[in-house]
């Protein structure tokens, strides 16, 4: 501050004019910004099905009558009593609502329960996760079936008259009971000389249903497939393709669970690509029930938020009088009551 | 000036100067590698923008091509080259860029420091300058610095004035909440979403359903009923307000209205257990006079059915007063449009699309020019568009499809049949073909807009052309038995037609072939309904008539609910709801009341 | 901000949370007939915990030999020496991170947030440069801290900032210092760290905008000296205020000065001050003495008046908490109705809000009342460092002798060879060549 | 410093007042740091992904501070169902079942692919090529067991003060841990 004020001066001028030039030079640095950025608004690595969310309307043969808000959390399956009733396993307890949607019941249990099915007189039969149990129409337990040696992880039932079918997600095989409890067959297991592949199940979703056509219906989600054994175990034919089109099974492993419409076609339920869609029981799309559009959460859980276990997302359907068709929704904890829509040529 | 631990250089001249010319030739090349090494890495940096690996557009087209060609594999090994390709280069770059960062440094840092060495060497030494009057020098800066402060602090507070009054928030909360009061959780919910189309079919949200042909998806409904031992009858509820209007239904809710000289009502019933759930008044316009209500009454104040959106309802009278309520009965809005022109009181019913309402206000005579056709906003009763109509007073519903790829709505007026477009009110097609006191509506069926001359015959339009129609372009007409009041229903093979004198009638939508005709032994005024594969029809003498919707005749049940009938069924999941001329009943399996019907899908 | 709070609960509740909560097992995977192991996922260790000590004892020690060589040894060359390994160690092999500039802000949030246990590293960075400051002034800046050695490395050919502009600007760390605090305060985000010009280019990486931002003021250092520190450090806001009260000093002259004048343009940063000599009579100081008085009477109105401003700016000053900015979003009348077919991160943050609007616009609305709260006091802040810096500059220093402003001087030790007495002590000039000490002073100051 | 010749020094009383604000900066400084010791915690921490909260949005891979982001993919092996259609692995619809770049999602090719035994294939990331864009992790958790998932990994992690990606993050995914416990591992059970 010494310096002669000419000499002062004449720095400061400098100093201006190269501050200005700085700044000028920042101005237009920033403006080049301005210009190159904008990709962060988009994911350029997004994993995208959306064309497979998309259901031609054409293909919805059936329209949604009422949605269900169940009262009770981890909700996984559904059974329909004969009185028409709908139970629910959900969580520790075993619910009963009528198509209505107004709760009747629940019972308590001692495991979450993951399985359900109704004998034709009323009884229950319940699944844990490696056993089962049975129950009276009111709910009083009666029989508790031994616990099975194996890796068991049972995932769904299906009753005859005179047979219990459990299918054993983790040992990879559908378990035929007599109605005392014990094991009278093994069905599905990998076996070469029958020309079984065995059951390719990367989660727990292995379900078994009954048709008195005579033969069980079983998925085998890792092959993207449905099998037809005979109650004996015989593998007499499958069908099924993967892919993410209307008329195939999404994803790694679909369809998840199963249900059977009065005259033998076959309701399919799959995840990540959440839909449900009746085949003919030989294999031939027919319609869909409910696109991906009707189930937004669903499509969007995923594997998070776990149940404990690690599922979630899927969704369960079952066959209620009129062939109506009951959906759970695991995330929603909602059942969709779809009917078939009226059209004269159907 | 300059950071030196050392004095002044003390080597001969020339030594230094060569040094010094050294050292400034390294700075140079130093700053020139250091601009070239940065200019490349620019570059880099905008290919690697422009040409990111992962958003290539050639990997795009070839994986497109190899989904129309899955089977072809020289389009494969096409694209594992490319990919390769672009992964190798973009790991390329970030190699290179690495690699950039650091000649850049080096460069900067011997740039700098041979830099600083020239500048040391130069440096000449201070000689200071004799300096006067060092306090008057001293106050001057200090004051050249309080301005400068004071400059800064004024342009800081300006910038956080202009940053506070420019900004602005979208978060919903007065300075009340902001402030911290509490009250968050009743800050106001969005905008109530308008139902699906799914919950528009599976209610009945106006005169004949939702798509205005008469036809439930509902299957689980009785076949009979007895007022006499209560058989399958779940509620019967007093009307207290007259009216031809048939009721509509939405979720757990039945409405329906009338009205006399003295007063005009919306009634909304509780559709599980019949009890009233809200009434509410819609008082005349101020033009309206006693002596118009008093003629009015002679001819009826409500025979227009309301509809809902799934968020409104919505009622017209006689008088011309419009009227909105929100579900609960709370109004919205409501409209006088004056007493219309007409000798037997206004009739067309309204229609609602995605929270709009369509109103047809037809009235007077043809060369009036006082009939137009209005969409209104259904949030305000504002008009989106309105279109004005040549035609006097008609009494038909308006009618909305979605035909030819566009949202049309169909109407009758005078000798013909008008179509506009859903989405400005511009007419679209037009077809000379009706005549007479039109009555029965338009209904849509097979692809076809039916559309009934009364007493004359049906015809069916194909509703894909534009302009003016002629004769030829009828797909059908049929002229037998033909209806002057009820509306023929249809699904989408079969129509059926219903005379005033109670002749039914059966006639392949495709082909407007007759297939039989019946004779029911009763007079009929109300629209008959499809539910399912049954078909429902009331005489005026309150008889009930169940039949088959086939192809061949069948009945099913046939009784007497004792009531005059007037109106058209309404349904809702297992119940079928039936406005005699005091009475609402609510007919369904069982008879007991097994609940008030929540959980539609909304 | 997050709730971040409690993670030690939270590690202890899934430590326990194992057996109590998921108890069950997931669905176990398939049993290879192969003699197949499965491979665990492998976790690479961050730097070990114990390296913190490293980093805080060559803190100390930078710290301690940083004031040894500039106030004891009066050593630039030892503090050149020092730079170069305080910008290595600090910058290019720490990367920035953890720095002393960003420290306030860890102590602001930790002091308000009590979900937020502050490491005990970043207290120490925090405390220690300003104890040393309080002390022996900002020899932390001189050399350790790696952004002015960089800055002083890179320094050329300096041009002088005229005083007044230096006034001016030197407002802004201030500024930028209670604004970051606020910022920090409220959970919002680390202002300092974001707008930190230098440690992309420590990690030779970052935004395209904020290395442009470094190199710029690279090249700007090049001639102008220091500019960072000068008028954008916040941490050296504080530590000006520290050493602006320091027990000791660095001072040009070993001995004693000789009114020569050779230092008087040899501090690139502008923070020599020449002797002012006290008017002859008292009455020429009455006009500063009335300006002195008006200041003191404004102040309190002034401190208030940028206080309510303060309070005013909670509105946009929220919106940078993610909170805020995501509750905005939601509730923005542009948002658009139904989620892109392909998900953006926006959209799917949206979604995440639909989950929960309600405790969203909750959370989003406690969060602007702290910013109002903190308005206040940003604004006040902004008062007071205007106020106090006009009577700063109202005042009438007494200075015999050419000296160091104890507050701009980072203690680069450029000067000490511009002394005479230095170039005696260091034996390179005889005493005699030496004019006497002025008479005023009795003893002259030892070394 | 007393001067002789001057009655009051000037020097003498700043130097005063100097003293008087060390001293109460010293016991502010004091104050603050004891006030601090308390809640400072004797861990430092680093930044994770609470892979329940993540909502693959791709930032973690165009956020990162550094080139190439520390987030990486990682897999927990002994919750994956070993497909051989993996949704992480090929694209929505692959052409074939192979490792072809046509089928696979991943951009870089960092999932590696191997034949155990019929019918299982095991899936391992290559850390070098893998950019964290979560790409394979939205398709394993959308159509399976959610095996894949995205890590912060600390050896390449530079632990900013404030985690850049952490601030954009549109699940709210990241938090602080322990530096001891640094990773939130998907476990079997």
């Amino acid at each position: 501050m010494n310096s002669p004020a000419h000499s002062s001066r004449c720095s400061r001028r400098r100093f201006l004019l190269r501050g200005a030039a700085g700044t000028a030079a920042a101005v237009v640095a920033g403006r080049q910004r301005g210009r190159t950025a904008g990709s962060g608004d988009t994911n350029p690595y997004a994993y995208s099905v959306g064309v497979h969310e998309k259901t031609d309307p054409a293909l919805v043969k059936y329209v949604e009558r009422r949605r269900i808000d169940l009262p009770w959390k981890e909700a996984r399956r559904l059974a329909v009593t004969p009185q028409g009733n709908l139970l629910v396993a959900a969580g520790q307890r075993l619910g009963e609502v009528t198509p209505d949607g107004s709760a009747v019941r629940e019972v308590p249990m001692a495991a979450p329960l993951r399985c359900v099915a109704v004998a034709a007189d009323g009884t229950i039969y319940a699944g844990f996760r490696a056993h089962l149990e049975v129950f009276e129409a009111d709910g009083k337990r009666r029989a508790t079936w031994e616990k099975s040696p194996e890796r068991s992880w049972f995932t769904g039932i299906a009753v005859t008259d005179d047979a219990v079918f459990a299918a054993d997600a983790g040992a990879r095989v559908i378990l035929r009971h007599d109605l005392a409890g014990q094991v009278t067959a093994r069905i599905g297991e990998r076996d070469k000389d029958r020309d079984i592949p065995g059951f390719v199940l990367p989660s727990p979703y292995l379900d078994v249903e009954w048709h008195p056509d005579g033969l069980l219906r079983v998925n085998n989600p890792g092959r993207h497939r449905v099998e037809f054994y005979t109650p004996d175990g015989a593998l007499e034919f499958a069908w099924g393709r993967p892919t993410m089109a209307i008329e195939g099974f999404s994803g790694c492993c679909n369809p998840v669970n199963l249900a059977v419409l009065s005259d033998g076609r076959l309701v399919t339920c799959e995840k990540g690509l959440p839909r449900v869609k009746v085949y003919s029981a030989h294999g031939d799309f027919e319609c869909v029930v409910a696109g991906t559009e009707m189930f937004p959460e669903n499509a969007q859980a995923g594997a998070g938020d776990g149940f404990g276990d690690g599922t979630r997302a899927s969704l369960d359907a079952v066959v209620g009088p009129e062939d109506r068709i009951y959906i759970l929704d695991t995330v929603t904890a909602q059942i969709h009551v779809m009917e078939r829509k009226p059209t004269a040529n159907s | 000036m300059n950071d030196s631990s050392q004095p002044p250089p003390r080597t001969p001249a020339a030594e230094g100067a060569s040094l010094a010319d050294t050292l400034r030739r390294l700075a140079r090349v130093a700053a020139v590698f250091c601009c070239l090494t940065g200019g490349i890495l620019l570059v880099q940096h905008y290919r690697a923008r422009e040409a990111d690996p992962f958003k290539s557009t050639e990997m795009a087209e070839l994986k497109r091509q190899l989904a129309a060609a899955p089977k072809d594999e020289a389009l494969k090994q096409r694209i594992r080259e490319l990919d390769l390709h672009l992964r190798q280069r973009y790991f390329a770059h970030l190699r290179r860029s690495q690699a950039g960062g650091w000649l850049l440094l080096i460069g900067l840092a011997a740039g700098v420091a041979s830099a600083r060495r020239f500048r040391k060497l130069r440096e000449q030494p201070h000689l200071p300058a004799f300096a006067e009057d060092q306090a008057e020098r001293h106050l001057a800066a200090q004051a050249r610095s309080r301005r400068a402060a004071g400059i800064m602090g004024v342009a800081t507070a300006a910038g956080l004035v202009a940053l506070a009054w420019g900004a602005d928030t979208s978060l919903p909360l007065g300075t009340a909440v902001a402030d911290g009061a509490a009250a968050v959780g009743e800050a106001q919910p969005a905008t109530p979403r308008l139902p699906d189309q799914a919950a528009f079919l599976a209610n009945w949200p106006r005169f004949l359903g939702p798509t205005g042909a008469a036809v439930s998806i509902h299957t689980n409904l009785p076949v009979r009923w007895d007022l006499e031992s209560g058989e399958n009858v779940l509620w019967k509820a007093p009307v207290p307000a007259p009216g031809f209007n048939s009721p509509i239904v939405w979720g757990d809710r039945v409405f329906l209205c009338g009205g006399n000289a003295e007063r005009r009502l919306v009634l909304c019933y509780d559709a599980g257990t019949g009890a009233l759930r809200w009434q509410k008044e819609v008082p005349a316009g101020p033009t309206v006079t006693q002596k118009q209500l008093k003629e009015l009454e002679e001819t009826g104040l409500s025979a227009s059915s309301m509809a809902t959106d799934g968020l409104r309802v919505y009622a017209v009278f006689a008088t011309g007063d419009l009227a909105a309520f929100d579900l609960d009965g709370r109004p919205v809005w409501s409209k006088a449009l004056g007493v219309p022109d007409d000798p037997y009181g206004h009739a067309s019913s309204l229609v609602t699309h995605e929270g709009r309402l369509l109103l047809q206000w037809d009235q007077g005579y043809e060369e009036d020019e006082v009939s137009k056709l209005s969409l209104l906003d259904g949030a305000t009763g504002e008009p989106v568009w309105e279109t004005p109509r040549a035609f006097g007073a008609s009494w038909t519903t308006p009618l909305i499809i979605n035909a030819a790829g566009a949202g049309q709505i169909v109407t009758l007026g005078a000798s013909h049949v008008v179509a506009y477009n859903l989405a400005d009110g511009a007419e679209r097609w037009r077809v000379d073909c009706v005549g007479g006191e039109l009555t029965p509506s338009p209904i849509f069926a097979g692809g076809l807009v039916l559309a009934t001359s009364p007493s004359d015959r049906v015809c069916a339009i194909r509703p894909d052309a534009t302009g003016e129609l002629s004769e030829d372009d009828l797909v059908w007409t049929e002229d037998e038995e033909v209806p002057d009041i009820a509306t023929p229903v249809a699904n989408e093979e079969l129509l059926f037609t219903l005379a005033t004198y109670g002749v039914l009638v059966c006639v392949d939508v495709k082909t407007g072939e007759k297939l039989w005709d019946h004779d029911l032994e009763m007079e009929c005024n109300a629209s008959p309904a499809i539910a399912g594969d049954r078909l429902y029809v009331f005489g005026t003498d309150g008889q009930v008539f169940v039949g088959r919707a086939a192809r061949e005749f069948g009945e099913l049940a046939k009784f007497e609910m004792g009531e005059p009938i007037h109106a058209s069924p309404a349904f809702a999941p297992g119940r079928v709801f039936v406005r005699g001329e005091s009475t609402l009943f609510a007919l369904g399996a069982g008879g007991k009341s097994d609940g008030s019907g929540g959980g539609v899908a909304e | 901000m997050r709730a971040r709070g409690l993670f030690i609960w939270i590690w202890l509740l899934l430590g326990l949370g194992a057996t109590v909560f998921a108890a069950e097992r997931r669905f176990p995977p398939p049993e290879f007939e192969t003699d197949y192991v499965m491979p665990v996922a492998a976790t690479p260790e961050p730097r070990s915990a114990a390296m913190q000590y490293v980093d805080l004892a060559v803190l100390a020690g930078g710290l301690g030999l940083a004031t040894w060589l500039a106030l004891r040894r009066r050593s630039r060359k030892g503090l050149i020496g020092l730079s170069i390994f305080s910008l290595v160690y600090f910058g290019f092999y720490r990367a920035g991170c953890i720095c002393a500039i960003g420290a306030p802000q860890n102590v602001a949030l930790g002091l308000f947030d009590n979900g937020y246990a502050i490491p005990f590293t970043a207290l120490a960075f925090f405390i220690l440069p300003l104890a040393v400051a309080l002390f022996a002034g900002r020899t932390f800046c001189a050399a350790v801290c790696p952004h002015g050695a960089l800055q002083d490395l890179i320094l050329i050919r300096p041009v002088k900032v005229p005083a007044w502009l230096e006034a001016g600007l030197g407002l802004f760390p201030y500024f930028f210092l209670g604004a970051g605090l606020l910022f920090a305060a409220t959970g919002a985000t680390f202002l300092f760290c974001r707008y930190d010009p230098f440690v992309p280019l420590f990690r030779m990486n970052g935004s395209f905008l904020m290395v442009g931002l470094g190199l710029g003021l690279l090249v700007l250092g090049m001639f102008v000296g220091r500019p960072y520190c000068r008028f954008v450090c916040p941490y050296g806001a504080l530590l000006r205020m520290a050493a602006a009260v320091s027990r000791w000093r660095i001072r040009i002259t070993p001995n004693y000065c000789t009114q020569c004048r050779l230092c008087e343009e040899s501090c690139p940063y502008g923070a020599i001050r020449e002797p002012v000599n006290l008017p002859s009579t008292p009455q020429a100081l009455a006009p500063d003495r009335r300006r002195m008085g008006r200041l003191l009477v404004l102040l309190p109105a002034l401190i208030l008046a940028t206080a309510w401003l303060g309070s005013r700016l909670a509105t946009p000053f929220s919106k940078l908490h993610p909170k805020v900015a995501l509750a905005e979003a939601y509730h923005a009348p542009d948002r658009p109705a139904a989620p892109p077919p392909v998900a953006t991160p926006d959209s799917l943050a949206l979604a995440r809000a639909d989950r929960d609007p309600d405790g969203l616009l909750a959370e989003a609305v406690a969060i602007r009342k702290r910013f109002r709260i903190g308005g206040w006091l940003f604004g006040g802040w902004i008062g007071l460092v205007l106020g106090v810096r006009l009577m700063a500059l109202s005042l009438r220093p007494a200075r015999n002798d050419f000296e160091p402003d104890r507050s701009a001087c980072l203690a680069c030790g450029r000067c000490y060879t511009y002394c005479p007495n230095e170039r005696v002590r260091l034996g390179l000039l005889a005493p005699e060549a030496l004019p006497l000490p002025p008479a005023t002073l009795a003893q002259p100051p030892k070394a | 410093m007393p001067s002789l010749n001057q009655p009051s020094s000037p020097v003498s009383r700043r130097d005063f007042l100097r003293s008087g604000a060390r001293i109460a900066g010293m016991t502010g400084a004091g104050a603050l740091l004891g006030l601090m010791a308390q809640r400072a915690g004797a861990v430092t921490h680093v930044w994770q992904i609470d892979p329940a909260k993540c909502v693959r949005c791709g930032r973690c891979a165009t956020d990162c501070v550094l080139e190439q982001s520390a987030v990486k993919c990682v897999h927990t092996h002994a919750i994956c169902g070993y497909c051989e259609l993996c949704t992480g692995y090929f694209e929505p619809e692959p052409n074939a079942l192979n490792t072809g770049a046509e089928n696979q999602l991943c951009p870089t090719a960092a999932i590696i692919r191997k034949f155990i035994e019929d019918p299982y294939y095991e899936y391992v990331i290559d850390e070098q090529l893998c950019i964290g864009c979560g790409k394979c992790v939205e398709g394993c958790n959308r159509f399976g067991n959610g095996s894949l998932y995205l890590q912060v990994r600390h050896d390449r992690c530079v632990n900013c003060n404030e985690c850049s990606i952490a601030r954009v993050c549109a699940g709210d995914a990241f938090r602080r841990v322990p530096v001891d416990h640094p990773y939130l591992l998907k476990t079997s059970h």
